[in-house]
């Protein structure tokens, strides 16, 4: 019975809570100042580890925290968290709109994150991909709208992958718990591909990733915090959930996404390096780092055997990446321009990022490396590996120097300050709990080498072309695709027009009718025509009468 | 080809001279007196064919009765509208002509072609004559519409009836219209009605009296009585009455109701319906005919509910 | 020999009748003309069915004799309907009548147009 | 256990309630409202508590079954089996509802002793269809039903009113004729045959194949007419023009899912899919509820008059229950029953809202929806979430729906069928999604026409009748593994026709 | 046997005796004679029925003389059902006669005989069994009627009487030159002549049209619209039901009994008419601007389906085609009643003045809307009965024509109905008022809605007329 109660609380509350927001006084009230604390929550499943089952409930719901979750779990507590007090003096405008958004999606990605079987899990995830469209629009101007529609298309038309693909799980073995999937089940390659586009969407992997860089900007500052840094990672959950590595044939992906992984990682920066507006640089360092995190999947759908091993060090990577991130993008209503200690405040989620020597950063590189060691892959890619961080570091650069004339408000928020030491902190208490070998020392060097190639890099160019500005306009390719989408929806208009082939006038064939009916009566009503009618039909009955 | 031949061949285009002069004539008033003719024809005819009660019928009814009738129609039609008695050329059409012919030729082949099958004589016809003696009437044809197919003749009285109900309901709106001629106020005429009246009414009793065995009957009685009631009307010794009395609706209805008891009356003594009750009977189911047929067809030329006495 | 004769007669008298009725308007003619037409089938009545011992067919006798009835009854009857319906309308003919609502149908046909404006 | 009179008697008696109900209607005339309103509801609950008894009864395995031979060898037979209970409790639920909507929604409207004394009929027509043991009973109480719909739909008597029954009768008339063509074929083939799970025409198979074919398209028009097949969908926009109440209970209950449920009797109980599929039916069919499922989106994509749009979404949404029945197999079959009370709930609760939008608000036009949301906000929150279970998002009942169409489309191997499905959410989304946006994001835009004032209560009942759908919507999505829920009644269903 | 002698000289002789008192009684009087003869002879149907239903043909023969000699009648259970429809419509159309013909009224005299001279011949029409005492009672018929529509004493219904007997007169002219030839050839008048060779087409031909006529079946119904729709309600009712029926009625006689096995071409030829009255009846039903000539027009329409049974010629058929006559004879009578009515009230009966007539008449609107469903067909109630008979004899002969045809009239007839039903419930012009003249008698709207409700009613209950019907397929006769 606890178990239920607490497996279903972070579900349920938030959905409270938002319904609270919709009675005017006391209860909303009430609402917006108990929406910020419901990540916490998370916590109590998270400690107590139990399953709860639930027959009656959306096709016998299962709910409990396990270990693959575990991770996104501790980041959502604490990032959401955080954001949500940063969010609870930040945010002013359209509060019930705001905060309805932030408690369906919380309530979504929390119900993803404990759900143990099929139905539930998709039912969270599409919670929360529609609920998070609310955060995106909040603004509500002109490029709100836009990011939002892109976002809402790719969204559904991922799910929408994801659910055939999940689909052809069940119409195999049913609803089934998510624990047993992993051999339960062998698919067609088609329907596995289906389910990791479906989930790339979330993740922003290229070329899924334009709805990103149109998305952060636009949303409000601790709503592209957790986008960013928590909802993105939704779509890594829903890899490791429904192609969970061992499941046999998964393995034969694992080298495709891996190059993925690589482009995206560099795509992601190249990109960032020609943007302008630091929250959009800093969706593209998003995409580059899933790009890593994308790398670090396909290793271990590559190494099945050791894909156990290898998860505590996914949950470095997405714990660090996600807490760094959500506090660069609270830096950027903090003017962290306007002091050093703000500067400090800036830098040390930079530097863990670009995976500086003892940063949580060089803690994930580590972890990845040791994971593309395990799936035994060739050197090379170790040493693009290091090259990626490089990259991030000048996009990172190119976001310093962005962010120091960043206005906003002139007070920094504490949760800002609580969100970066969690970043500088919790990776570390992580690995600790976990037992993982850090491998400090040797990691020191390959993580200094290319900082300093960064830094040789940023100086040359200065040198070089002070002046050179290449521009792309935010979310890249998402402009052919409009253009495309525009022209499809004319040709559906068409195909609909064509479908509805509309009926006759019969109008003209009714005046035809009435004017011959008019005639004939005129004609027959006549006597002479009376009498010659007899006299016709009774010889025309003799004649046949006669001929039969 | 033997005179008796000659004789039809002559009957029958006289026949059809009248008849086209009826149908085709360019005056409405000539086609009604060709009319006439033609039933005077027609007379001549049944009686080469040897039907003379026939003849007789179509004399006074066919005849005579239609003819008056259509006259004091027509006369009526002059009153309302005096142009009327020049009345319009009948245009002549081509397609009519030639359904027309058609048509005749229709019947022609029928006719022709009944002809040429085998014909034995009618078993109805053989029956009637060979019941007829246990009937102990002479004329076959009286037999034949007052005892074997007396029902027909029930309903045709009744027909009759209907007649004069019908046109009650149209005559009821429009005055009564004048039947009387001028200049039969003259004494000759008074004295030639005085003779004829009569001479008709013996005519008439004597025609009902043989009628069961000679040809004659209750039609030919009482069309020729009626016959001189539309003389007494031209005349204007009777005069059309506008309210109906109850002697003369117990006139109209009498010769029905005899009829009906004729086939009611069997079912008293236990008998089928229409059983044969003797002589007797038919002559009193004559003379009640007689009378209806003579009052019905004189009112009907009159167009009133009854009759009073003139001048 | 001679009844094919009348049957000649007879059918001659029939088209004549036929052509009476159709070319005439006047409703007198027509009556006439009918009366032709049944003159012609009553002789037929009397033709066509074989004769017994030399004389016609009593029962065929009978028939036209009630037929003869019957036809004056309805001609005095449709005598006295023709001048009452001269007496209304002016002129003995029956012409076709449609009504003029009709010819108005195709508008109607839309019926709210049509039937807003109420008729007196 | 139970009297057997009683079983005999039941069935009729569920007809007759509403039969009676519009006759006192009727008699007691345009004024006496009050007398009008309790008998409306008094037999609303009555008609409810009399299916429920039945449902249980059949539940606890008791057969009803009424037999009156209308003609010799034409019976006329009520019976109740699980698939009838599953329509008529959903009639008999939704028509509480409705009754409720439509007494308050017509506070002000003349004529409405004709109103409510037709729409009583056009439920007892509604029972008797879910009630009927026979093609024969079906198709009269199809016919009775067309008959007592139109005087519902020219209800106000406008031109458009009048020329959308004139298409409304135009369409189903042919219908019900093409169905008697049918219906007289096959009893000369099969004579008087009650329904039976699995078909009874199977034997008949061999030499008449052509012939069955034959009348089994004839079948499918008839019914598709008001199932609202492409392309015989063309009455159902149209008749939009009828009030809310009867445009709800025409879509959500009475007369598209007459249609369907007449799809499903003739599939699963007169000719059995095997035989369908044997007859090569089963593919056209299925092409042809697909073509419907896009065109109808398509269209509704394109269609700004509010109600128009809601029709064209119903026009898609029917042929799911078509396309489950055809996919056949226990999932896609439970899926595809279960949409009918699934589609019904959200249709009906869609209905209400755009209603109440339009009588209170004047609302006909999508962009008048402009922030409605702060105006109304809990019919917007109805509409919302019936809008939402549409699209097929979960937890709301449209997923569950959605779930066992496209598990059951895979499991009978037909991934195309799944493609389809997929289109029309995405479509769904995109015509529903608009509706929401403006209802709740978009600053309030100014009204055509002054909102007309209505009494307390019967806004309240409206705003209860919305909401009370709405949460049978959600209710329903969450607790669709409970063992009274319409999905395990369904599952139970399907066993039957799929085991 | 004898008892139902008498019964069946009543259904004659009470109506034909209470005429001759009512011609003898003053004008004023006579619609007591009336109200006794028309609400007496009915009462002899219900024993007749029982006689029916215990031996299928009660036979009489006048005098002792047997045919081919005398003359013999003959009632079996499809004269019954016809009388039936006569009785039933005649009483209900009692009180609008009633209330239209006081004695004021100069025609209401003539009026009341015709109006049992009328019922005589229908009823000795029913009954003859001789093919000479039919056309005598045709003529009778004819002529009553012809005189009935005149008591209204408008060019139109003058006219259109005169049309009528005109025409009826040509019909029965060719009727009795096929007897003529009929006789010629067996030698006998009899209807049904055991043991006669074939019978000479010719013959057949002619009294087939003459007696089309008289039923005016399409295409030689030109005098029906005007009569009906210009002849006073109460007599239109009895028309439609009855008047063009035992014509028809008779029709089958000839043919069924007269002619041994008459030619399929033949009888095809004739159900192809029959469909052509169908189509061209409800096509002109749904164009008239006048509600009683759409009604008229409908009756031509529905006249149609009586023919088809000529080619159908099974049990069925013979079932199907009797009921629908009953269903529409009593359907057609009260839609005539109540646009009696509605011209009473309306003064006209146009259908632009029917908006908004469900306030003003609900009875009659009701009326209306019953009759519609039975003729559409739509189930349940008569119509259909009558329908899904001749479907499943279509099915029988395997008439696919007569199927498809049978089905498709349905929605022809929809088509006029919900013409009318739409004008007068639902059109926006409802609201608007003009004046309204007295109304009639409350009894006369009920009188109306009770033969729709009938004609509703029997076809939830078919067997006994069915059955009946089954019993009697024509064959014997005296």
């Amino acid at each position: 019975m606890s178990a239920l109660v607490i497996n279903l609380l972070p579900v349920l509350a938030p959905l409270i809570v938002a319904s609270l927001l919709a009675f005017r006084g006391r209860p909303r009230t009430f609402g917006i100042a108990a929406a910020p604390w419901m990540p916490l929550l998370l916590v109590g499943p998270l400690l107590l580890a139990s399953r709860a089952e639930m027959t009656i409930v959306l096709l016998n719901l299962r709910l409990g925290a396990d270990a693959v979750a575990s991770p996104l779990i501790v980041l959502c507590a604490v990032a959401w968290g955080l954001a949500g007090w940063f969010a609870a003096n930040r945010i002013h405008r359209d509060r019930i709109l705001f905060w309805s958004g932030w408690l369906v999606s919380l309530a979504g990605i929390s119900l993803a994150l404990l759900a143990q079987d099929i139905a539930g899990f998709y039912a969270g995830y599409a919670m929360l991909s529609l609920a998070s469209w609310l955060l995106i629009i909040h603004a509500r101007s002109q490029e709100a709208w836009r990011a939002g529609r892109i976002y809402l298309v790719l969204a559904l038309a991922g799910e929408m992958a994801a659910f055939a693909g999940l689909i052809a799980i069940v119409a195999a073995v049913g609803n089934i718990a998510l624990a047993e999937l992993a051999n339960a089940v062998q698919l067609e390659p088609a329907w596995r591909w289906l389910i990791l586009a479906g989930f790339a969407v979330k993740m922003g992997v290229v070329p899924l990733h334009v709805w990103l860089p149109l998305a952060h900007p636009v949303a409000p500052v601790p709503a592209s915090a957790i986008l960013s840094g928590v909802i993105v990672k939704a779509g890594l959950l829903g890899w490791l959930r429904l192609v969970p590595p061992g499941s046999e044939g998964a393995d034969a992906v694992g080298p495709i996404l891996l190059a993925l992984g690589i482009v995206t990682a560099f795509a992601g920066v190249l990109i960032g390096l020609t943007q302008r507006r630091v929250k959009v640089v800093l969706a593209y360092s998003t995409i580059s780092q899933m790009g890593l995190v994308l790398m670090a999947y396909s290793a271990m759908l590559m190494a099945p055997d050791r894909a156990a091993a290898l998860l505590p060090w996914l949950g470095v990577m997405v714990l660090h990446h996600g807490l760094n991130k959500a506090s660069l993008f609270l830096a950027c209503s903090c003017a962290p321009g306007r002091s050093r200690l703000r500067g400090l405040l800036v830098a040390i989620p930079v530097l863990a990022i670009s995976a500086a020597p003892l940063t949580t950063g060089m803690l994930a590189k580590t972890g990845l490396k040791t994971a593309l060691a395990e799936a035994g892959v060739a050197h090379g890619w170790t040493m693009a590996l290091s090259l990626t961080s490089t990259a991030t570091a000048l996009l990172l650069w190119h976001f310093w120097r962005l962010v120091r004339s960043e206005r906003g408000y002139k007070t920094a928020h504490p949760a800002w300050v609580a969100m970066v030491l969690a970043g500088l902190f919790v990776p570390w208490v992580w690995v600790l709990a976990h037992g993982l070998d850090p491998h400090l020392l040797s990691g020191l060097w390959p993580a200094t080498w290319p900082l300093g190639l960064a830094g040789a890099l940023v100086w040359l160019k200065g040198g070089l072309a002070p002046r050179w500005r290449p521009g792309l306009p935010a979310g890249d390719m998402v402009v052919w695709m409009e253009g495309a989408a525009r022209l499809a929806g004319k040709g559906l208009a068409r195909l609909a027009r064509a479908g509805a082939a509309p009926m006759p006038n019969l109008y003209p064939v009714h005046v035809r009718m009435t004017r011959t009916l008019l005639w004939m009566e005129r004609k027959i009503t006549a006597l002479p025509v009376a009498g010659l009618l007899i006299l016709g039909l009774g010889g025309l009955l003799w004649l046949v009468a006669r001929w039969s | 080809m033997t005179a008796a031949v000659v004789v039809d061949i002559l009957l029958g285009l006289i026949l059809v001279g009248l008849a086209a002069q009826v149908a085709i004539g360019k005056h409405l008033f000539r086609a009604i007196v060709f009319y006439v003719a033609f039933g005077l024809a027609m007379a001549l005819i049944w009686s080469r064919l040897g039907a003379p009660d026939l003849a007789l019928a179509d004399a006074a009814i066919g005849a005579g009765l239609t003819g008056a009738l259509m006259m004091v129609a027509f006369r009526q039609l002059v009153e309302i509208d005096p142009k009327q008695s020049q009345a319009q050329v009948t245009r002549g059409s081509a397609l009519a002509v030639v359904i027309a012919v058609l048509a005749a030729g229709m019947v022609a082949t029928i006719g022709l072609t009944a002809l040429s099958l085998e014909r034995q004589p009618g078993n109805a016809g053989l029956q009637v004559l060979a019941t007829l003696p246990d009937t102990g009437l002479g004329n076959p044809i009286t037999g034949v519409l007052l005892a074997f197919r007396g029902f027909d003749t029930l309903i045709e009285m009744t027909v009759l009836l209907t007649a004069f109900v019908g046109s009650r309901v149209i005559t009821t709106r429009s005055r009564l219209s004048v039947t009387t001629i001028s200049g039969f106020e003259l004494p000759l005429v008074r004295t030639l009605v005085a003779v004829i009246l009569p001479l008709a009414v013996l005519i008439g009793m004597h025609l009902l009296w043989i009628g069961s065995d000679q040809p004659g009957g209750a039609f030919q009685a009482g069309s020729v009585l009626a016959g001189s009631g539309v003389l007494l009307l031209l005349t204007g010794t009777l005069l059309p009455a506008p309210h109906s009395r109850a002697l003369v609706r117990l006139a109209l209805v009498v010769g029905v109701g005899a009829l009906c008891m004729l086939v009611l009356a069997p079912l008293l003594q236990g008998k089928v319906p229409m059983a044969y009750l003797g002589r007797g009977s038919l002559l009193f189911a004559e003379t009640a005919m007689m009378v209806s047929i003579a009052v019905t067809l004189t009112l009907l030329f009159a167009g009133s509910p009854s009759l009073k006495a003139g001048r | 020999m001679s009844s094919a004769i009348f049957v000649l007669v007879a059918a001659a008298i029939f088209g004549l009748g036929v052509h009476g009725l159709l070319v005439s308007a006047h409703i007198m003619r027509k009556l006439l003309a009918l009366n032709l037409m049944l003159s012609a089938l009553f002789l037929l009545l009397i033709v066509v069915p074989a004769t017994i011992e030399g004389r016609p067919d009593p029962v065929p006798q009978a028939l036209v004799l009630t037929g003869i009835v019957i036809a004056v009854s309805t001609t005095a009857f449709a005598l006295a309907l023709m001048v009452r319906l001269f007496r209304k309308q002016g002129h003995a003919t029956i012409h076709p009548d449609i009504d003029p609502d009709l010819l108005g149908r195709r508008h109607d046909r839309h019926q709210p147009e049509a039937d807003n404006e109420q008729a007196p | 256990m139970i009297a057997p009179w009683t079983t005999q008697i039941l069935p009729p008696a569920v007809v007759l309630v509403s039969t009676l109900a519009a006759i006192v209607i009727f008699v007691a005339g345009e004024q006496r409202q009050r007398l009008r309103i309790w008998v409306n509801l008094a037999a609303a609950m009555l008609k409810l508590v009399l299916v429920v008894w039945i449902g249980l009864e059949v539940l606890a395995g008791e057969e009803f079954l009424f037999r009156f031979e209308l003609l010799p060898g034409l019976e006329l037979i009520l019976h109740a089996d699980a698939l009838s209970i599953l329509f008529a409790s959903l009639s008999a639920v939704l028509w509480l509802v409705t009754t409720v909507y439509a007494i308050a929604y017509l506070e002000h409207s003349p004529n409405r002793a004709r109103f409510f004394g037709f729409f009583s009929l056009c439920v007892s027509a509604t029972m008797g269809i879910a009630m009927a043991g026979n093609l024969l009973t079906l198709f009269i109480f199809y016919e009775l039903l067309t008959l007592t719909t139109w005087p519902l739909v020219v209800h106000n008597g406008t031109p458009e009113a009048l020329a959308a029954g004139r298409s409304y009768l135009r369409y189903t008339l042919t219908g019900g004729v093409v169905l008697l063509t049918a219906l007289a074929w096959l009893y000369g083939l099969a004579g008087n045959a009650v329904f039976t799970p699995g078909g009874f025409l199977a034997p008949l198979a061999g030499e008449h194949g052509a012939e069955l074919r034959l009348i089994f398209i004839l079948l499918i028009a008839g019914f598709g007419v008001k199932a609202g097949l492409v392309p015989l969908h063309g009455w159902l926009p149209k008749a939009m023009v009828a009030p809310a109440p009867v445009s709800a209970l025409l879509h959500a209950v009475a007369v598209v899912k007459a249609g369907a449920f007449g799809i499903i009797r003739t599939v699963e109980d007169v000719y059995g899919l095997d035989l369908v599929a044997q007859l090569g039916m089963r593919l056209p069919l299925i092409a042809v509820a697909c073509w419907t499922i896009i065109i109808g989106s398509l269209l509704a994509l394109r269609e700004h008059h509010l109600k128009r749009r809601l029709a064209y979404s119903t026009v898609s949404q029917v042929s799911y229950i078509v396309l489950g029945i055809a996919v056949g197999g226990l999932l896609a079959t439970s899926g595809g029953m279960v949409h009918l009370v699934h589609q019904g709930l959200m249709k009906i609760t869609l209905f209400f809202c755009a209603g109440i939008f339009g009588l209170l608000l004047g609302v006909s036009k999508i962009d008048q929806l402009d922030g409605l949301g702060r105006r109304m906000p809990w019919v917007s929150g109805a509409f919302t979430a019936a809008a939402l279970g549409m699209i097929g998002l979960p937890p709301l009942v449209g997923f569950i729906s959605k779930w066992y169409l496209a598990s059951g489309a895979l499991a009978a191997g037909m991934p195309l069928v799944l493609a389809v499905l997929i289109t029309s959410a995405l479509l769904n989304a995109a015509y529903f999604l608009p509706l929401i946006r403006r209802l709740w994001l978009n600053p309030p835009g100014t009204l055509a026409e002054a909102p007309i004032e209505i009494g307390r209560l019967p806004r309240l009942a409206l705003m209860f009748s919305a909401v009370a759908t709405a949460a049978l919507v959600v209710v329903l999505g969450v607790l669709a593994a409970h063992p009274l829920s319409p999905l395990n009644w369904v599952v139970k269903i399907a066993q039957g026709y799929a085991p | 046997m004898k008892a139902y002698d008498t019964l069946m000289l009543a259904l004659v002789f009470i109506p034909l005796g209470t005429a001759l008192i009512a011609v003898m009684l003053p004008p004023t009087r006579r619609r007591w004679a009336v109200l006794l003869g028309g609400l007496a002879w009915p009462c002899v149907l219900v024993p007749l029925s029982l006689a029916i239903a215990r031996e299928q043909t009660l036979t009489l023969v006048f005098g002792g003389w047997s045919p081919p000699l005398g003359i013999g009648w003959r009632l079996d259970a499809l004269g019954l059902v016809v009388l039936w429809v006569h009785a039933l419509v005649g009483i209900a159309a009692l009180p609008g006669a009633w209330q239209r013909f006081e004695p004021e009224k100069p025609e209401s005299g003539p009026f009341w005989s015709l109006w049992l001279i009328l019922a005589t011949g229908v009823n000795l029409a029913t009954l003859a069994a001789d093919l000479f005492n039919l056309y005598v009672a045709l003529e009778l018929t004819t002529l009553a009627a012809v005189a009935l529509i005149a008591t209204d004493d408008g060019i139109a219904a003058l006219s259109a009487a005169m049309r009528y007997l005109l025409l009826a007169v040509l019909g029965s002219l060719m009727y009795v030159l096929g007897v003529g030839l009929v006789y010629a050839q067996t030698g006998s008048l009899a209807m049904h002549q055991p043991g006669v060779v074939e019978l000479n087409n010719v013959a057949l031909v002619l009294m087939l049209t003459g007696l089309m006529v008289k039923a005016a079946i399409f295409p030689l119904h030109v005098w029906l619209p005007h009569a009906y729709s210009n002849a006073p309600g109460p007599v239109a009712a009895i028309m439609s039901a009855v008047v063009g029926k035992v014509a028809l009625v008779a029709l089958w006689r000839i043919w069924f009994e007269t002619a041994v096995d008459p030619p399929m071409l033949l009888a095809n030829l004739l159900g192809l008419i029959g469909a052509g009255a169908i189509v061209y009846g409800a096509v002109a039903a749904y164009l008239q601007p006048r509600l009683k000539m759409v009604i008229a027009y409908s009756s031509i329409s529905q006249f149609g389906f009586l023919l088809l049974l000529l080619p159908l010629a099974c049990q069925q058929a013979f079932q199907g085609a009797g009921f629908h006559l009953l269903a529409h004879g009593l359907a057609k009578a009260s839609m005539f009643l109540a646009a009696a009515n509605i011209v009473t009230v309306l003064g006209s009966d146009s259908i632009r003045h029917l908006p908004g007539l469900d306030k003003r008449m609900p009875l009659e609107a009701f009326t209306l809307a019953l009759a519609g469903i039975t003729l559409i067909g739509l189930p349940p109630s008569g119509g259909f009965t009558g329908k899904w008979m001749l479907l499943s004899a279509a099915w029988e002969v395997q008439g696919w024509f007569w199927m498809v045809l049978i089905v498709l009239s349905g929605l022809m007839s929809a088509a006029y109905i919900f013409r009318i039903l739409a004008l007068t419930c639902f059109h926006p012009a409802r609201r608007a008022v003009h004046h309204l003249h007295a109304r009639p008698p409350k009894i006369t709207s009920f009188a109306a809605l009770l033969l729709a409700l009938l004609a509703v009613v029997i076809g939830l209950y078919p067997h006994p007329v069915l059955d009946l019907l089954g019993s009697g397929v024509p064959g014997a006769g005296p």
